[in-house]
């Protein structure tokens, strides 16, 4: 397992991210991983039938990084994997942008998918993020708060 | 002294991010929503929606937690990230 | 569903591949799929606790391009996916070299994932590829044809 | 007449890659299987093989697939890619 000290696991962030630099991080003098599953997030051009024009995320500065690296912990010791990276951004974002990005790498695929898809589903449940969507709406232009989907609590169940 | 933080629809509509509250004796979570929710007609409604959740000092925690002195109180809605 | 014509959804090449170049051309003018995942599979230093140098990938040039269709059509019926890429690598490899790279777009994470995950684990037992390991055994370098893992088999079959 | 084509291990064991074999009839994989054997005791040997995997045409078969003149069929180990 490459060491862990190297890598900041969890970056609460304003700025946009690059795909490549972190996969980069994760491989970089780690070579006995074979694999590596990331998971990108971004923000959808519409959510029930109504057309998204852009988000705010607001987020709980320090329960947010306890609880990833809460989720991280019981990934570790669910699954056999090596270094984890997790960004997720703050603030105004607009369509196409990306949210959120989750990066795990394994000896074993299988490990890195499972805990890829653990760590996001817990942090769909877990960490303190809150989406306020503007959408077009008959032609009006509003903000709402997204509903939390009851469907995430189920994913996030079937892990216990 | 406890302080009690609010979050996203919810400081909304209480129109308040943060206050603090003098506790003399150990209470529970719901012993604090209940006494939010004494503050007005407003805020008692606005508490009796089941689906909040609260955490203390950044951990999520049920109803019967019991806060003490010093604590950092959180409450709001169903997360919506990632 | 991003239109599919527009991308030639599997590529069998001896040259290397850049992932932040084939994650744009899966995100382009595809508002609608807010998740992609990634998997990339590298050559690890070991296997079995011997030393690998490097590894030397044949294939079965007409029938591994069928393979992977069938595989990405299974996971069309099976998920609701957006784009789909498969590269994978063949020829000389050596250590820490990309071999395979499967990208899926979709609304749902979950079928992201699902579908990702799917078709590492088809092409594991059904895409007629073969590795022949250069490795260091007590001092000595010999190659040698990998073997195939029966948890490959158990784990293909998981999903029928 | 069909052509027959092996890979991997298999073509190092067998040291050909490729052969036409004339048939008359329509033949089963397995009766492929059975006449490449008769072509020497080595050959008889390695395709004893029961892990060994069948294609025509470039889909994977079963043993008791139909061949008939024209098709490809390719005989190799299990695949180790990914």
């Amino acid at each position: 397992m490459a060491k862990r000290s190297e890598l900041a696991e969890i970056s609460i962030q304003e700025k946009d991210f690059c795909l490549a630099d972190e996969v980069a991080l994760l491989e970089a003098d780690n070579p006995c991983d074979g694999a590596i599953v990331t998971f990108t997030g971004r923000v959808r051009n519409n959510n029930d039938g109504n057309s998204v024009n852009s988000l705010t995320l607001e987020h709980y500065s320090g329960m947010t990084e306890k609880s990833l690296a809460n989720i991280i912990s019981q990934a570790r010791e669910r699954w056999d994997i090596g270094r984890v990276k997790i960004i997720h951004r703050i603030g105004e974002l607009t369509i196409g942008e990306q949210i959120v990005f989750v990066g795990v790498t394994s000896k074993h695929r299988h490990d890195a998918f499972a805990a890829n898809e653990f760590i996001m589903d817990y942090l769909k449940v877990k960490a303190p993020f809150w989406k306020k969507e503007r959408i077009t709406d008959a032609g009006q232009t509003v903000e709402r708060w997204l509903e939390a989907k009851t469907t995430d609590t189920d994913k996030a169940d079937l892990w216990s | 002294m406890i302080k009690i933080v609010f979050f996203a629809a919810l400081r909304e509509q209480l129109d308040c991010a943060e206050l603090t509250m003098d506790i003399a004796e150990i209470l529970t979570v719901n012993d604090i929503k209940q006494r939010l929710g004494d503050k007005s007609e407003q805020w008692q409604q606005t508490f009796s929606n089941t689906s909040l959740l609260s955490a203390v000092n950044h951990d999520m925690v049920a109803g019967d937690h019991k806060v003490k002195s010093g604590d950092e109180v959180a409450f709001f809605p169903p997360v919506t990230g990632g």
